[in-house]
């Protein structure tokens, strides 16, 4: 028997939480990136999932935008991982931890 | 250009000039000697055109949908206000030779020129909005002053508490003036004129209701400017630590704005707005009376004292506005003007104590009569003034004022028993300010050193006001010729 | 500028040009006082024999409906009062050219005679209630420099201040009196009063009150009961100054004020029976307490206040309802007719006492005087008749005038009594002064070499002695009272009063003859009742405990809570917010997943 | 096919919490990758093979290379559990399971999404999503392409700035 459109989305959300919670919990700064790429991904599969559900009776929608824009967001997402990490390199050199309770120089 | 206008703008291009570099006291005097001819030229030719229309006018258009004038025009409840400013001010500048220690005073004399040109604005002033604005123009210097040159220990501390306890009072007047001026201006052309502003006698376009809530405003925003009974905390600590100069023209002039606002705005626009709230406007005026007498009396220090006592002489004169009648606006305004020169002579005489004595304890002074006569005498002169002796002009204000709320009264109704607890408020200003006087100058002489006697540079003005006070007393008429009948006027 | 108002003014000028002008040179200014002086008695003269009525008005202040005159009128007490005024105040000047030669402040006193002279000169002539009040004040403060002359001695300067704080509660009530009077009948002329109450009637209780408030102001010009207190310590100034104030002229001008307001007191019996007590109070009460007193110008100050209490019950009695009617002006002529003749004889007896005391080195306590009479003959002889006359030995000013007094009282037994009781009283006590004073020996150093005081000093004395005997004849005052208006004592009275004067003199004299103290000593009665004690008790817990009160009160309530209250709120609320801005990542993320769930949850809600 | 979805599902959970519970940074990265290609193959069961494919190729192949090879540069070593922060855990799990309830409850109510996975007809099995896809980037988002390429060369010159060392550095 099929899996329905909610399955998928509680799916995704689920990886959201987790993801979430990784960014959330933990102190480790590389972690906490990890995460974030889940959450994004977990984004990017509810897209998908809309877009394959898109008529209401299990048939695809017309157009493939969600796709495109799953595209660009997995292009971004890339990016992002690069600046990040190189300026995780960065501060790492310069504060030699990667602790996210040491890094609070932005305190107001 | 007239008279009036030339008397608002000296002090602010002697104020100017001598930011720009000129000798600071040699400007300022001479604005202050300008002031103090125009002055009596405006208040001669008053006497001689009777002061119930407006003299001397004068507008510049600003804008016209919200109809705003720069204008200014004086009668005779603003031309004795003039005519008390500027020879405060004269005095003030006089007085204030001997406290430039610090730097070149040229901050010391802008300020103390921007406070006389603020208070005169708002004398002058035609329009509500000008009217306002001037008197905020007055308040900041005094900050400065108070901040820079006061003395005493928590001198900045004051400057701060009474900046920001005018600043809400003058925002809550703010409130209450356009409040008036939305409520008030014909529908179609929107003005800040006074004078259209106020209502043709017949109808009046605001309910009762509605004015008693315009009326609430105000009568706080006033209040707290004129240090009524709940707000003048602020009073007596900020005139004991300011520089005799800012303490003479705040107590003396800049605290007649809110009176002069009551009897200009808040009464004539909203008749039915004072009716409904008279009973508290009583309560609050004898608390000032009652109340800040008896902590006058408990004060230990000279300058705290007579701050003290300028508020409860405030009381008087919001008893005098309280009685709605000729008579009792009359005798306001003259109380107005008596007690400006009175205060302002206390404060000088308290300002040249300070300078000679370390302290301005009472009890640590005694028998100074001996080694200061001119002083004793003119202190004494000033104490007799403003404990109310006849043939000053204290006392011919506040007979007019007792007499005011008794005029036609049959029975006792609550002003007539107001104004009878208000009278033990005569024995009272007689207590503190007998028991200083002779605390500092009479009796045996404590402490050892021996103060040299007033200086001549403030010898002038001292008499000068003295002159004037029994001038007035003696001869109330010559204030009260301009202000014949008041009531019916405004 | 008619006669009037250059007596008025004459002093004022002359208080002015010595303040301003000449106040270098003493001598100069002294001489200017005592000529104004003369110069004004000599126009009182003159004015006496003219036609009384309107003398003229000055607008002193109109504004709105109020009109305030400085107008004079000269009526029938009038003309006796401004003798009085202007005869004592000459001879107490001339009297101070002696005593007061070598004082420093001679100018300084000069000119305070002078405000004083045109001050009391102002209420006499008054025709209006508000001039009056005015000069009241004016009164009050030339009293209050007077007592205060000698101002480097700290029991000078307390005495005038008590002085003028105790006036200035009585000018409230005075004040107070005025108002409601021209709240009611929109008058304060006296002459349109008058006429006002014979047209219109008014509700009796306003004008009993008004007048109770008005009695209040001459309780405490006169120093009656209550507010008596400032009189003996007012003894702190000069001799003269106690003379010509204390004795004859501002303690009488509550009295002399009543006189002018009987219209008044006949239409408010009320306070009529109100003034008669305090008057017959304040009588019993000084004769008993200047029996023990032994400073000789206190005894004097007692008996003033003595006397002063005889007045104003005669005045009182003009509102006494006898049988349905009042008994009218005929009771306050006999008040003013015992004020007359007392400012001769008591101020007599004053300058005799400056006279004893300058001798004597300012010596003030008759227990370090004695046999006086073989060293002062002059003053002793005057002292002695004035004493007479206010005992009320028969030929003397003042047995005429007591018995007038006496006569009124017989309206109302008990205060008759109490009058009887107070005559033997001052008997006793003047005689008691004599005997300690002038016979028995001396009793110190100073009384020995006491010598007669200069002729500057004595002619004054003699002048009033003179006047204290014929003053009381009719022809001495017949010329502003009509003997007819004058009440006559029926029965036999003035046989009684006599004999109760010689008893009070006997008894006198032999109880102290040769005595180095007083015999018996009543202690509760040279404490002066302890009132002092009960006004300071008074002032100290009511007018400092609530001052204080209302300082802490100001302190906390306003300063503390509104104000200080205020401004902690701000700077708490703004450490708060600040808060948010932590550097912890961990936080923003947290708010961040909050902001989440709460978006969620609204979102449900407005869809839902 | 709804086995295979549950299994691929379960698979992509699983190692998504291994990634967050992990001690050591390599063994969480390397839980990412399965979970990565747990998500890879549900796209594939929705049909999007396109974005399955780059899933793996991009965020597995690139994304994750490029974070084990940063964990391995700076040598991070395992956590040596520094006190854990109760109140934050705490605050932490209880907003997940916040959200995670909204998320049941919302799903719950929402009517489209009962509707069931219809198999695609004949060819469309094969239906070239791959050109579609290209067709609609090429026409409908060229401007968004050509602006995503510029958008990666500031990615990577921001990189080439950042990691240069600061002179000779600390």
């Amino acid at each position: 028997m099929m899996p329905s459109l909610n399955e998928y989305l509680m799916v995704s959300g689920l990886l959201f939480a987790i993801g979430f919670a990784g960014v959330l919990m933990r102190r480790n700064i590389i972690i906490i990136f990890m995460c974030l790429e889940m959450m994004l991904s977990a984004a990017n599969l509810s897209l998908v999932a809309f877009w394959r559900f898109g008529n209401g009776q299990g048939m695809p929608a017309q157009g493939y935008d969600a796709q495109v824009l799953v595209f660009f967001v997995i292009a971004v997402a890339a990016a992002e991982v690069a600046v990040g990490l190189a300026i995780i390199v960065a501060l790492f050199r310069a504060r030699c931890t990667v602790h996210v309770e040491d890094l609070n120089s932005m305190k107001g | 250009m007239t008279i009036i206008d030339l008397i608002i703008i000296i002090p602010i291009l002697a104020a100017v000039a001598i930011g720009c570099g000129g000798s600071a006291r040699v400007l300022a005097l001479a604005a202050a000697w300008a002031n103090l001819l125009l002055g009596l030229v405006v208040f001669v030719t008053l006497v001689a055109k009777g002061g119930d229309e407006m003299h001397f006018k004068s507008s510049w258009v600003l804008l016209h949908s919200p109809e705003l004038t720069l204008g200014f025009a004086v009668d005779g409840m603003s031309g004795v206000l003039v005519l008390l400013t500027v020879i405060v001010t004269f005095c003030a500048v006089r007085v204030s030779s001997g406290d430039l220690g610090k730097g070149s005073g040229k901050l010391y004399y802008i300020s103390l020129l921007l406070i006389a040109a603020g208070a005169l604005g708002a004398f002058c002033a035609t329009d509500l909005f000008f009217f306002y604005a001037f008197h905020e123009l007055a308040l900041i210097p005094t900050f400065l002053m108070i901040g820079i040159y006061g003395n005493g220990r928590e001198k900045v501390a004051t400057a701060w508490k009474i900046t920001i306890y005018l600043g809400v009072g003058s925002l809550i007047l703010l409130g209450g003036l356009i409040a008036l001026y939305v409520s008030l201006s014909p529908p179609g052309a929107p003005t800040f004129d006074i004078a259209k502003l106020a209502p043709s006698p017949g109808e009046h376009p605001l309910s009762a209701e509605v004015q008693k809530w315009i009326f609430l405003p105000l009568l706080v925003g006033f209040g707290i400017l004129v240090s009524l009974f709940p707000f003048h905390s602020w009073a007596a600590p900020a005139y004991a630590a300011a520089p005799t100069p800012v303490a003479m023209l705040h107590a003396g002039v800049l605290k007649k704005f809110g009176l002069y606002g009551m009897l200009r705005v808040a009464m004539p626009l909203l008749p039915e707005g004072f009716e409904a709230w008279k009973g508290l406007l009583l309560v609050l005026l004898l608390g000032n009376i009652l109340y800040v007498g008896l902590v006058t009396i408990s004060q230990r220090y000279l300058d705290r004292m007579i701050g003290n006592s300028s508020v409860m002489h405030m009381g008087y004169i919001f008893l005098g506005i309280a009685c709605c009648n000729s008579i009792g606006w009359g005798g306001a305004v003259l109380m107005m003007f008596a007690h400006g020169i009175s205060i302002a002579l206390l404060f000088a005489l308290c300002g040249s104590l300070r300078e000679r004595l370390d302290t301005l304890e009472i009890s640590r002074l005694g028998g100074l009569g001996g080694s200061m006569p001119f002083l004793a005498v003119t202190f004494g002169f000033a104490a007799f003034a403003s404990i109310g002796l006849p043939g000053f002009a204290n006392f011919a204000s506040e007979i007019t004022i007792f007499f005011a709320a008794f005029k036609d009264a049959g029975e006792m109704g609550i002003l007539q028993v107001a104004t009878i607890l208000a009278l033990w408020g005569v024995v009272i200003s007689a207590v503190y300010m007998l028991r200083a006087y002779r605390s500092i100058f009479q009796g045996e002489l404590i402490g050892e050193r021996y103060p040299a006697d007033l200086a001549q540079s403030m010898r002038l003005p001292v008499v000068l006001m003295i002159v004037i006070l029994l001038l007035t007393g003696f001869f109330p008429n010559i204030i009260l010729k301009l202000l014949p009948n008041l009531f019916e006027v405004l | 500028m008619s006669i009037a108002f250059i007596i008025l003014l004459l002093p004022l000028v002359a208080a002015a040009s010595i303040l301003l002008g000449i106040r270098k040179k003493a001598n100069l200014s002294a001489y200017v006082s005592v000529a104004s002086a003369g110069i004004c008695f000599l126009l009182t003269l003159g004015l006496i024999r003219g036609s009384g009525g309107e003398a003229g008005a000055f607008t002193w202040l109109s504004v709105g409906g109020l009109e305030l005159k400085i107008a004079l009128e000269i009526t029938g007490l009038t003309r006796g009062m401004i003798l009085v005024v202007t005869l004592v105040g000459l001879l107490v000047h001339i009297f101070s050219l002696g005593y007061m030669r070598d004082d420093a402040g001679k100018a300084r006193y000069f000119a305070g005679l002078s405000l004083f002279m045109f001050s009391m000169s102002g209420i006499v002539l008054a025709d209006n209630f508000a001039m009056m009040f005015i000069f009241w004040e004016l009164v009050g403060v030339s009293s209050y420099l007077l007592i205060g002359h000698w101002f480097q001695k700290n029991s000078a300067a307390e005495a005038s201040k008590k002085a003028f704080l105790v006036n200035r509660i009585g000018d409230f009530g005075f004040m107070a009196g005025i108002l409601l009077l021209w709240g009611a009948t929109g008058e304060i002329g006296f002459s349109a009063l008058r006429e006002t109450l014979e047209v219109q009637t008014f509700d009796p209780s306003l004008l009993n009150w008004a007048m109770i408030c008005i009695f209040c102001g001459a309780v405490g010009k006169s120093a009656q009961v209550p507010l008596h207190v400032w009189l003996p310590d007012a003894m702190e100034g000069p001799t003269p100054v106690s003379a010509l104030i204390h004795a004859a002229t501002m303690v009488a001008a509550g009295v002399f004020m009543l006189t002018k307001v009987t219209f008044l007191i006949i239409a408010a019996p009320v306070a009529a029976s109100v003034i008669q007590h305090v008057g017959a109070l304040t009588a019993l009460l000084a004769a008993l307490m200047a029996t023990q007193q032994s400073d000789i110008k206190k005894i004097l100050a007692y008996s003033t206040l003595s006397q002063l209490g005889y007045m104003v019950m005669a005045v009182g009695f003009a509102g006494f309802l006898h049988s349905g009617e009042a008994v009218g002006a005929v009771a306050s002529n006999a008040g003013f007719f015992h004020l007359y003749t007392h400012a001769f004889f008591k101020a007599l007896l004053f300058l005799g006492a400056g006279a004893v005391i300058y001798a004597c080195h300012h010596e003030q306590d008759i227990w370090k005087m004695g046999g006086l009479i073989r060293l002062m003959p002059v003053t002793a002889i005057t002292f002695l008749i004035g004493t007479a006359a206010l005992a009320g030995l028969p030929p003397l000013s003042g047995f005429w005038s007591k018995d007038a007094v006496m006569a009124v009282t017989q309206n109302s037994t008990p205060l008759l009594i109490v009058g009887a009781i107070t005559a033997f009283l001052t008997a006793f006590y003047m005689s008691r002064l004599c005997t300690i004073v002038f016979f028995g020996k001396a009793r110190s150093q100073a009384a020995r070499e006491a010598g007669e005081v200069p002729l500057m000093m004595r002619a004054p004395l003699v002048i009033l002695a003179l006047g204290a005997v014929i003053a009381g004849f009719e022809f001495a005052y017949g010329w502003f009272i009509a003997p007819a208006d004058l009440p006559h004592p029926h029965g036999a009275l003035p046989l009684v009063l006599t004999i109760i004067g010689v008893a009070g003199i006997v008894t006198g004299y032999l109880l102290h003859r040769g005595r180095e103290k007083d015999p018996i000593r009543v202690e509760v009665l040279v404490r002066k009742f302890y009132i002092d004690e009960f006004y300071l008790f008074l002032v100290r817990v009511f007018q400092d405990g609530v001052a204080y009160l209302a300082k802490a009160v100001d302190q906390l309530l306003i300063d503390g809570l509104i104000v200080r209250g205020s401004a902690r709120l701000t700077v708490g609320v703004g450490l708060l917010l600040r808060g948010l801005q932590g550097g912890n990542l961990q936080r923003h993320v947290f708010l961040f997943g909050v902001g989440i769930v709460i978006v969620i949850y609204l979102i449900t809600i407005a869809l839902g | 096919m709804s086995l295979l979805f549950y299994i691929f599902s379960g698979v992509m959970l699983v190692f998504g919490l291994l990634v967050v519970v992990n001690r050591n940074p390599v063994s969480s990265a390397l839980s990412l990758v399965v979970s990565f290609m747990g998500l890879a193959a549900l796209f594939i069961t929705l049909n999007a093979y396109f974005i399955g494919v780059i899933q793996i190729l991009v965020y597995t192949g690139a994304v994750m290379v490029l974070f084990l090879f940063i964990i391995m540069l700076l040598d991070i070593k395992s956590e040596q559990c520094r006190k854990l922060n109760y109140v934050a855990m705490g605050g932490g799990v209880m907003i997940v399971l916040a959200f995670v309830a909204q998320l049941t409850m919302i799903l719950a109510g929402y009517a489209p999404g009962k509707q069931r996975l219809v198999e695609l007809p004949g060819d469309a099995a094969v239906h070239q999503d791959v050109k579609r896809v290209g067709e609609a980037l090429f026409t409908h988002f060229n401007f968004h392409l050509q602006l995503l390429g510029v958008l990666l060369l500031i990615a990577t010159i921001g990189v080439v700035v950042l990691s240069r060392r600061q002179g000779e550095g600390n």
